[in-house]
Parts: structure tokens; sequence; C-alpha cells
């Protein structure tokens, strides 16, 4: 298997590469560019499965499962080379499955989705170029080749949030999110070059190479300041890419990109990177607590802190992305306590259940014409049954329902706050479960505010409106329904032990990122109990949006004036920090860059510096270009001049 | 010094200028002779001495007598030096050219090697080469010094014509250095032996080689098909329209001079040069007394056959003077010489003094008589195959000359090197 | 003797035609007046034993270089009318004949003291067979450059002087 | 026998004389056969000293510089009819486009 495993990624580069060529000539029809783009990944997928397999064959033999395929070698200076490698861990493996899964059913939607867009060839060269860049940072055996997908799929990630360029709004967007995703991918870079000069430092032979680093990290080789410093300059790449406090902003943004892409990029996979990096180099992390620390803090609160702009958005799809900023942070607490396993059992069932989300609001825009203000829908469950239905198991997923994928996913994140290692979090485990738990009731509460706003009661989106509303194609309807099967049985895959599992996805994992949260610090009896009291709470919550949008809709407004209007003026302006940096960092930066670096230093020094050059030079010339005559003879007669100057030096010599 | 040495030299020096300039009357008069017969008329018949005409032999005489006396005008406007430069430079470097063609193998008398040729140089064929490019300044000179737009454009054409027919004969001269290895003539037509199968002419690249030498070597000589240095209809005479007298006649001369060093290389390179036809030096040394007797005896019976034809074309009473008698005078002419050929073919070894053929001197005398005259024989033949040429076929207009030149002759020429490569290589791997 | 004759013979004549080529009133006459230097040098390659060069100093220089130059002459029809409108000699034709003698004299002057005899050399020396041994053993490559030079002096040569490509 | 220095300074004054043409006159054609004087100037003394030193090399020397010089006039004089064809000249005089 490890000889096909290039495949894997290059399947995808080479139908980017033909729809490219399709989209340069318009050589090819909607038909051949749809069966390229789908079958590609399709075949990456099924390549990915017999990974899988080949994996857990070589796990049932014992050891540790890993698939390395080294195809040339890529960089070579000195002693230091880098490869042009791929590594395939059961951790890269359920990427993988993500990756191409998700990604096949999200092309496969796209080709209705996208079906009437004249730029229909571009768009799935660029996606297919996506998958690519993903599948490579995903299985890239070394820092560098990783951080090669990573710039590509932010790359990726730029182009189709421009998607529709022409409107500048919307370019603008695909420019923010390239702009907030490089300070990250800055953090990143310096994050190598310290970890290249740390161990250069140390007298070890330098390696970027992950099953390189785990050995010498296994060594104890690298000091603590040095792997913090690197933990968390990465973790800034990491905030960048997955859209935490304080980078988040590009994300909500970033919905101005067709709705698959959401899906697919801003939902499910690109995003989710930063989390994969973190768990994928989780033995440089658990060298550091501290750094465990910041990300777990940072993840919570990034939970909490989108959660409550989540409520009061109206922009469909400003909800889910709000919602998906939550839910990156839960992954993030996850990782940073330590409990990877649970992290990724998270992005696994939020890839299921969000991009089912993202999807079905899709279908919603697409029935409702464009039309993406939750304000004007209303009552679409009869007019779009499937779309509902899928929405709203989605929803129930998402918002943790007992015995839901999003239910296992996100009590085992609890679980592991609660049960926080205190070697590697310097925080109290009840603090940092509190705001989980917060934000888990404000997930349920305005995910559900935007089911019953969108599919009960009343359309409010007028006459024209009314009539166009129309169910979405097949193409559309059929990875919806996967996606909402697969979110409601997806957490099967990981049953805690409370509930009698076998917890098969952490033991899958245990290999390639042990976790280290305590999970039996806390009694059985204790914890059935507050999983309890959670599902209490969110049934209650579910019911208080039901009272609040459904049965009496003038309690909103009560609310917002009873709260002072301030929390919820706050709110809704997402706590202007849009503005804040808009004031803070951009602003200054325009100001310094045009009066001072502009004004000053590039018209007086830089131009100036060079000006003054040409000045001399033109003095200089108009000297020196009085020797020249244009006549030939005289030139001759210089060289003559020189040749009997040396002849006569030579011969008095 | 070696007096001996130089006098041998200036010998064979003589021996070639008398080899090349005797045959000029003789291709004069062939010209006129051909052209009329291929035109189907009498042609030049009247000059007589003594009423012998010879079928217009006597007319180059006439010619010469004539262009001696007349008066040498030279116009006010030329540019004298070059003006009187120019038909020597023509005239004398035709002549030079054919300083390096063997006539007949190296005799070897006293101790000895006495080639038949001016020199024996190891870059021969380069030889040619150089000097017949030289040729060129005559005719440029000529055009130039005469301050003529006519005999300029002729200078002109010439010139361009010569550079580019010089590549094409390079070219096929360059595949017989391949072939025979050796750019020493000499060796050339040693290599080639008596055998007509082993000449140059009989192997595939050897004959594209022959065809590109023809064509080029008449570009050389600017002789139609290709005179446009002439070109009397479109330039009046071209270069020596302001010639007249001895300097045109030493141009007329030179033509014919070219002609013949053309024709004497091209039988050098392609057709065996001196070698008699399937008798080598050595048989005729060897058998010396045998080849005589047929050789000599041969001739003598051709010769008393022709005078047999001459008598019976005598008609008393026809012409009413001198001329009656031309056909008894020419036979008993023929018989005499007849008689000579039989004393020499047979008396050497009968008369007391004279040694026989089996003599070794003798012998390789004879074979170098007998080779001298196989030369001329074949040179004879293709000047009269440049003559057979001019009278049949059109001239060429200059950009076809130049295209033909070009576009055909050099890359069928490279093509052709490239084949002769791959000849050599492969005689020499499977000895073909 | 006879050599040396030979010798002073062929350098007395091209140093006479040399200097009717930088003297020479019309373009014509320093052509061929080059021409006869350049067979007179053949000349006194010949007494070197220099046989190929002097062949192909006769086959290249003469018969195709200058051939070039008197054509071009002529195609231009520069006659020594031409000359008359404006002086035959640069401004510097003073202090550029000094300076030539000058370094003339120098040059001979380290030359005057350069008495080495020459080395015997054995029979076929500066032959063809020898120059074409080295030529295509040892010297092979710049061989082949000055094919590729002279391809690109063909081409260049023909787009400089073409009318219009 | 000739000693090597007689064609050493046979070389030196052809050299000279080549130079001085260069220098002197206005006609560019001449001006390119001074440069042909020279080159054989040169010719001269690799032929001396080939024969001096009894080494085949010098004559090869000759061949190669023959072949540029052959290169040089064909562009050369192709340069010559173009600045001819503009001008209406081949006095040196007259092209003084590169004057500074």
């Amino acid at each position: 298997m490890e000889k096909y495993l290039w495949a894997i990624p290059l399947l995808p580069l080479l139908g980017a590469g033909i729809n490219g060529f399709g989209a340069l000539t318009g050589a090819l029809s909607r038909r051949a560019v749809n069966i390229i783009a789908c079958t590609v990944v399709g075949i990456a997928f099924v390549l990915a499965c017999l990974v899988n397999w080949e994996l857990a064959q070589q796990a049932g033999h014992g050891g540790a499962p890993q698939l390395v395929s080294t195809w040339f070698e890529w960089i070579a200076a000195g002693s230091f080379s880098v490869d042009a490698a791929l590594l395939v861990d059961p951790l890269a493996g359920v990427m993988l499955l993500v990756v191409t899964g998700v990604g096949f059913l999200i092309h496969v939607y796209s080709t209705g989705y996208m079906a009437h867009d004249p730029a229909y060839a571009r768009y799935f060269a660029f996606i297919n170029l996506f998958t690519f860049a993903m599948l490579l940072l995903v299985m890239g055996e070394n820092l560098v080749l990783m951080f090669v997908g990573w710039e590509g799929v932010g790359l990726c990630s730029y182009l189709l949030i421009g998607f529709w360029f022409t409107d500048t709004e919307k370019a603008y967007a695909g420019k923010k999110a390239f702009v907030v995703n490089r300070v990250g991918d800055f953090g990143f870079l310096l994050g190598l070059f310290v970890l290249y000069w740390g161990l250069k430092e140390q007298g070890i032979d330098a390696t970027l190479s992950i099953v390189g680093l785990r050995e010498i990290v296994g060594a104890n080789a690298i000091s603590g300041a040095v792997i913090t410093t690197v933990c968390l300059l990465l973790f800034v790449g990491a905030t960048g890419k997955s859209a935490q406090i304080p980078l988040y902003v590009w994300l909500p943004d970033a919905m101005a990109g067709p709705t698959p892409v959401s899906a697919l990029i801003h939902a499910a996979t690109m995003v989710t990177a930063g989390v994969y990096m973190i768990s994928r180099l989780s033995f440089l992390y658990l060298q550091s607590p501290l750094a465990m620390t910041v990300v777990a803090c940072v993840g919570a609160a990034t939970a909490l802190y989108a959660a409550t702009i989540g409520l009061t958005q109206f922009d469909i799809k400003k909800v889910l992305a709000y919602s998906t900023v939550s839910q990156l942070g839960y992954m993030f607490l996850a990782v940073g306590l330590g409990a990877f396993s649970a992290g990724i059992f998270h992005l696994v069932t939020h890839a299921f259940f969000k991009a089912c989300l993202f999807l079905g609001s899709g279908a919603v825009i697409h029935a409702m014409g464009g039309e993406q203000d939750i304000r004007r829908m209303g009552g679409l469950r009869a007019k779009i049954p499937y779309t509902y239905w899928t929405f709203l198991l989605a929803t129930i997923a998402i918002a943790g329902v007992f015995g839901t994928s999003g239910f296992m996913s996100k009590d085992e994140i609890l679980a592991a706050a609660l049960a926080a290692n205190p070697d590697y979090t310097l925080v109290p485990g009840w603090l940092l479960y509190s705001i989980g738990t917060l934000g888990a009731l404000l997930t349920t509460f305005y995910m559900f505010r935007l089911v019953f706003l969108t599919f009960f009661g009343d359309f409010r989106g007028g006459k024209d409106l009314e009539h166009h509303v129309h169910e979405s194609p097949w193409s559309m309807v059929v990875p919806l329904i996967v996606l909402a099967a697969l979110s409601i049985v997806g957490g099967l895959m990981n049953v805690p032990e409370i509930l009698h599992g076998d917890e098969r996805l952490h033991h899958w994992l245990s290999g390639a990122a042990p976790s280290v949260a305590r999970v039996d610090v806390v009694g059985h009896g204790a914890e059935i109990g507050l999983m309890v009291a959670l599902q209490v709470l969110i049934l209650g919550t579910i019911a208080l949006a039901y009272r609040m949008y459904l049965k009496s809709p003038a309690i909103p407004q009560r609310a917002a004036k009873v709260l002072g209007g301030v929390p919820y003026r706050l709110s809704y302006h997402k706590y202007y920090v849009d503005e804040i940096y808009d004031t803070l960092i951009v602003r200054p930066l325009h100001s310094i860059s045009r009066v001072f670096l502009w004004g000053n230093v590039d018209v007086k020094i830089v131009d100036g510096s060079i000006n003054g050059m040409a000045r001399v030079v033109r003095y200089a010339s108009d000297l020196l270009g009085r020797l020249q005559t244009g006549q030939l003879n005289g030139y001759a007669f210089s060289i003559v001049v020189g040749m009997v100057a040396i002849l006569a030096y030579v011969a008095v010599k | 010094m070696d007096y001996t040495g130089l006098i041998i030299v200036a010998i064979r020096c003589v021996f070639m200028l008398v080899f090349i300039l005797s045959f000029l009357p003789v291709l004069i008069w062939a010209e006129r002779k051909g052209a009329a017969f291929i035109q189907d008329r009498p042609g030049p018949n009247r000059a007589d001495l003594w009423g012998v005409r010879l079928a217009g032999l006597i007319q180059p005489i006439a010619d010469v007598v004539k262009l001696l006396f007349k008066e040498d005008v030279t116009p006010r406007n030329v540019y004298q030096p070059f003006y009187k430069l120019a038909p020597i430079i023509a005239m004398s470097v035709a002549l030079v050219t054919f300083a390096v063609v063997p006539l007949a193998d190296v005799i070897h008398i006293g101790g000895r090697d006495i080639p038949i040729q001016v020199s024996d140089l190891d870059t021969g064929l380069l030889y040619i080469l150089a000097v017949a490019s030289l040729g060129v300044y005559g005719i440029m000179l000529a055009g130039w010094s005469a301050n003529n737009k006519y005999a300029l454009l002729g200078g002109l054409r010439s010139s361009a014509q010569m550079i580019s027919y010089e590549i094409s004969m390079g070219l096929a001269v360059g595949v017989m250095f391949l072939l025979f290895g050796t750019a020493q003539l000499d060796d050339m037509v040693r290599a080639q032996g008596a055998n007509p199968l082993g000449w140059g002419v009989a192997s595939v690249p050897g004959a594209i080689a022959f065809l590109m030498f023809l064509v080029a070597s008449f570009a050389e000589t600017n002789r139609l098909p290709f005179d446009l240095p002439e070109g009397e209809s479109e330039l009046v005479a071209g270069y020596h329209v302001e010639y007249s007298a001895f300097k045109f006649a030493m141009f007329f001369m030179a033509e014919y001079v070219n002609m013949v060093v053309a024709a004497g290389i091209l039988v050098t390179l392609f057709f065996g040069g001196y070698q008699v036809p399937f008798v080598s030096t050595e048989t005729i040394v060897n058998h010396a007394p045998a080849v005589a007797k047929i050789a000599f005896g041969g001739a003598a019976l051709v010769l008393v056959a022709l005078g047999v034809v001459a008598v019976a074309r005598y008609r008393p009473g026809k012409f009413g003077d001198n001329r009656d008698r031309e056909p008894i005078v020419v036979a008993v002419l023929l018989w005499v010489v007849a008689l000579g050929a039989l004393a020499v073919g047979f008396l050497p070894g009968l008369v007391p003094g004279i040694p026989g053929y089996t003599d070794l001197t003798m012998g390789t005398i004879l074979a170098t008589v007998l080779q001298v005259g196989t030369f001329a024989g074949k040179v004879a033949f293709f000047a009269w195959f440049f003559i057979w040429v001019r009278w049949t076929l059109p001239r060429f207009r200059y950009d076809q000359l130049m295209r033909l030149g070009w576009s055909y002759l050099l890359p069928i020429g490279i093509f052709n090197l490239v084949l002769a490569g791959v000849w050599v290589l492969a005689s020499s791997r499977w000895s073909l | 003797m006879f050599e040396q004759t030979m010798f002073y013979l062929f350098a007395i004549v091209s140093v006479i035609a040399a200097l009717f080529v930088v003297a020479g009133k019309n373009p014509i006459s320093c052509a061929i007046a080059l021409i006869v230097t350049l067979g007179a040098l053949a000349g006194v390659f010949v007494l070197q034993e220099a046989h190929f060069v002097a062949t192909i100093q006769v086959l290249v220089y003469a018969g195709a270089i200058m051939v070039l130059f008197v054509f071009v002459i002529m195609l231009l029809n520069l006659g020594p009318e031409d000359l008359e409108k404006t002086p035959r000699f640069s401004r510097l034709k003073g202090a550029g004949g000094i300076f030539a003698a000058a370094g003339a004299a120098l040059l001979a002057w380290n030359f005057v003291s350069y008495a080495a005899r020459a080395a015997r050399v054995g029979p076929g020396f500066g032959g063809l067979a020898q120059i074409s041994q080295k030529l295509f053993t040892e010297y092979i490559i710049p061989f082949e450059a000055i094919s590729a030079v002279l391809m690109a002096a063909v081409v260049g040569a023909v787009v400089i002087a073409k009318r219009e490509l | 026998m000739v000693s090597t220095s007689h064609l050493l300074i046979l070389s030196a004054v052809l050299f000279a004389l080549g130079m001085a043409g260069v220098v002197i006159r206005r006609n560019v054609i001449i001006v390119m056969m001074c440069i042909e004087l020279m080159l054989n100037a040169v010719n001269v003394s690799f032929v001396a000293f080939a024969r001096q030193l009894g080494s085949i090399d010098g004559h090869i020397i000759v061949f190669f510089v023959m072949a540029v010089a052959a290169a040089e006039a064909g562009v050369g004089l192709a340069l010559v009819i173009a600045m001819f064809r503009h001008k209406s000249t081949v006095n040196l005089d007259h092209v003084n486009l590169m004057k500074g």
C-alpha cells in the first residue's frame, strides 16, 4: 500500500490540472468536469479506506501502525535534508477518511449546487486543488511538506472565498482571510525556524521529519524553553488557520464563498488543520504544560465567546460560522487538555454535522434563491422536507442530545475538562468545564433558534419568493441524508466507557496521539449525574428557544431591552472586534505606511538614493561621454597607444 | 643545388604547357565544327595552307594570326594597370592549376623518381581548389577596370557565381578525399587502379560527386549553360567587352585552358586519370614488347584505314585548284605517321644501339607514352562533352543559377559527404 | 642560400604590398595589394614547411575572403573618385603613424635577440596528414566550435545584409 | 635556414602596418583589410614558432585564425553593406551614431 500512498494526494491534483485546463480553455463539458472532479476524490476515498484497512492489519499484529512512502529527496542542503515523503498513522488515517469522505460528499453536492454557475470548471479545479493541499497537509511526513499543504489550503481558501471576485465585498473577504492567515502562517514559519535553530543550537542533527522529531523529543534532547516557544508559535499558526481568538475574524467573512466551500473548507477540513497539527505534534506539546494550558484556555474562551455572538446573528451562514468557531474552540480545549482522541473525535463528528448543516443551509439558500437572512424565512419545513429533516437531525447532533454523535464527542471533552491532569493543565479543570457547559447550552439555544426561525412558523419572505421555494436536486439531497445519518450514528465509533462502550477511536489513536487527561478522577456516579443534568439543561434550552421564537416571538425583543441593550448590541455587532482591529491595527498601519514609510522612507530615502545615483551616473557619464567621439579611428588609436605603452614597459624592463 | 633536378623540373613544366596548349587549337576547331554539326551547317571549311584544310583545322591558325595583328585598342577611361593585368591573371591561373595533375605514372630513371606532373603536392586537391579560386580575379578585375556597366555586371556575376559553385566543388572533392583517403592526385589515381570498377565514379557517393563536380565545373569555367558573366545577349560580352586583339585572345584561350583543366581534374578524380583501362603500369612494363606491338600496330592500322578513307574522297577537278589534291596529301601524311608508329612499335631491339622493350627504361617510357595518350583521350572526350553541352543547352537565368547552387547542389553535397563517410566506414567494416 | 633568398624576396614583396594596402588610393588597388601580400606570405609559409597552411592561406584568404572584399567593393562601386571628396586619411594620421612605427620598433627590438635556431622537423611536417590527425583528435572541440562560429557568422551576415526579412 | 627572429620581425612590421592602417584610414573596407593584415602578421609568427618548436600546433591555430577571419569578414562586410545602404558612404567619419 505504501507504493500507492502518493496516489491519494496526486489524484486530486490531477483532477485540478484537468479541470484547470478545462477552465482555461472551456474544452470540458460540465458533465466531464463533474465526473473528473468527483471520481478523483472518490478514488482517493477508496484508497484512504484501503490505507486504514492496512493500518488496522498492522495494528492487529501489534506495534504502532504506520505507513511511510518516500518519493525523492526534495531539499538537500548540507546535513539538512527534507524528503518528499508521506506518513500515515492512525491519526492521519482518520483525517484522511474525513477529508476524502466528507470531501467526496461535498463534491457531489457541489455538482448540484454549482450547476448554473458559469465558472463551473474553475470551481472544481480549485476545490480539487484544495483537496490535494489538504491531503498533503494531513499526510506530510515532515513539517515542511505539511507547511506546503498548510499554505496550499490557505491559498485555495482565498481563491474560493473570493470565487465570485467581481463582487468587491466577496473579494475583500477573501483578501481578509488571506491576510489574517498570513499572520498565523508567519507564526507557524517562525515556529519551524525556531525549531530548526533550537535543534542546531543543541548540536542535534536538525530534522523536520515528524518521526525524527518524535525520537529526538522522546530522548528529551530539546530544552523546555525552545519547545514552549515552538509550540506557542505553531499555535499562532493554528489560531490563524482554525479561527481562534484572536485571529478568528476572517471565518465569518469567509461565508462569502459558495456554500459547499464553507462546508468543506470552513467547517469540515481546513479549519480543523490546527487541531490536527497539535494532535500530530502531541509529543511536542506534551513537553510544554504552559503551551497546553494556553491552547486549552484559548479554546475554551473561543468556544464561549463565539457562541455568544451566534445568539444574535440573522444570517443563516453567519450563525453557522460562529458555531464553527465555537466548536473549534471545543476541539482546542480538548487537545489543550491533552485529550487528543476527544479532540479528534469531536473533529470527526463536527465534520459530519457541521458539513450537513452548511450543506443544508446551502439547500435553503438555494431554495430561497440566494436569500440568507433568517428573518425573511420561516415555515420552510413543508416545502423542503428533506432539507428540513436532515438539518434538524444535524442540529440535534450539534446540540448534544443524548445518543447523537455530538453528545458523545462533547461529553468526552467535558469529561476531560473535569478530569484535567494538573501536570499539563495549569488552570482548574472545573473552570474549563463550566465554560464548556455554558458554551454547549448557548450552542443548543442558537442552533434551535436557527431551526425554529427557518423552518417553523409562517413564511416571511413575501409572495414572489414563496413560489420560488423548491426542493434541491438529488445530487444535493443524497449527501445531506448521508451526512445526517452519520451525524446521528457517528458517535458509535467512540462510545465512552461509562456507557459501556469500548472507546474504539480512543484506542485507535492512542499510539499516534496518546491522551493524558485522567478520565477516572471523578467517580462514575458523579459523572453520570453531571451528564444527566446537562441533558436536562439542553432539553430545557430547546424548550426555551421554542418558547421564545415560536410561541411568543415578542420575547426576544423584550429580552434584548431588559438586558439594557448593551450586551445585545455587543453580541449583535460581534463585540466590535472588527472595528477594534480596524482602529488599533489597520488604520495605524495605514497611516504609518502612508505618511512615514511611503512619504519619507520610500520617496525620500529609497527613491532619493536611486535618483541620486542616477544623477551621479548621468553627470559622470556626461563627462566620460566626451571621450566617446564615435570615431572608430580614435578608438583604435587608443588601443594602439595602450599597446605601445605595454610594449615599452616590457622593453624597458 | 642539384642542377639535373632543376632541369628536369623545367622540362616537366614545359611538357605540361605543351600538353595543355596543344589542346587549344584542336578544341577551338572542335567547338566550331561541333557547333556547326549540331546546327546542321558545314562550319569552317575555307581556310587552307597550300590547299590543305584538314576539315577546318587550319582555321584556328588563321584566327590567331588575325588576333595577333589586330590593333590593340585601349579605351580611354579604363584603369590601366588592372586592365592590362586581368587577362594575364586569367590565363596564367588557368595554366597553373594544372600543375598537380599527373599525366602518367611516376618514371624511375637513373635512380630518380620523376613524376609526370609539375609537382606532386601532398595537398594536391586543395592546391587545385586554391588556385582555381584565384581565377575569378582575372574576370573581376577585367570587369571592374573596364569602367563599363556591362563589364562590371559581368564581373559581379562571375564572382558571385564562382564563390557559390566553389563550395559545391569543394564538397564534391571532399568526397573524393574521403573515398581515397588522400589529397595527393598521384595517390588517388594509383588508388583507383586500372580496373574501371575501381574508379572514382564507380561508387554511389563517387557518382553523385561526379555529377556535382561536372555541374560546378561548368560554372567555374563560365561556360554555357552558366555563361552569365559574358552573356552576350544580355551584357554584350560581359567582362571582356572592352578587350580586343591579343588581350581578348588571352581571355579566349583562358576559357579553353580552363576547360582542359576541368576535364583533366574530372578524369583524374573520377575516371582513373592516366590509367589505361584494364592495363596497369606493371602490366605494360612487364609485357612491354607485346603491348608495344599491339598498341602501335593498332594505331598504324587505324591511320592506314583513315588514309584509305581520305583517298576514297578524292574528286579530281572539284575545285579546280590546290584543294583538289588535299585528300591525297592527307592520306600520305597519315600513312607516313603510320609507318612511324610501326617503326616505334617494332624496331627497338632489332636496330643496334636502341634497346628493346624488354629493357626496363624502354618499358617505362612506353608505359608513360601510352598513359599520356590515354589521359589525352579521356580529356578530349570531356572537353568534347563541354562543347556538346554548350551548343545544346540554353542559358540559365541568374536566380535559377543561384538557386541551383545554394538550394540543390549544396544540400546534396552535404548529404553526399555524409553518405561517403558511411560508405567508407561500411566498406572498411564489410570489405565491400 | 636559396631559401634565404626566397624568404627575403617574399618578405620584401609582402611589406611593400602591405604599404600599398595602408596607403593606397583606390580600394580595389588596396585589395589587390593585400592579395599580393597574402600570396607572398603563403610563400613564406611554404619556406617554413607549412604546406597545408600555405594552401589554406591561398584558398581561404585569397580565394574566398578577398573575393568577398573585392565583390563588395565592386557592388558598392567604390571608385577612386569617391575618395577625392574627403581626405583618404583620418586626422590621426600623424600620431597613428608615429605610434605604429614605435610599436613596430619595440616589437622588432624585442625580437632581434630572439635568434634561437629552429628545431629539426621530420618529413611530412605541416602536411595534411599530420594536421588532420591533430585537428580531429586533440583539437576536435575547438574545431567543432569554429564550425558553430562560422554558422553564426553566416546567419548573422544574411540577417544584417538582407534588405528586408 | 632563416632564423626565427627574421620571421618575427617581418611579423612585427606587417602588424604595425596593419595597425597604422586601422588608425589612419577612413574607408571602412580598407580598415577591415588592415585587420586582415594584422591577423596575417600574427599567423606568420605562429608559423615561425611552430617551425622553431617542431610542433604542429601553431599551424592549427593559424587554421583557426583563418576561420575566424572568414567569419569576421563575412559579418563585417554585411555590416558595411547595411551601412552603405543607410548612409551611402563607407567613410568612418560619417558613422558616429555612437558618439557620446
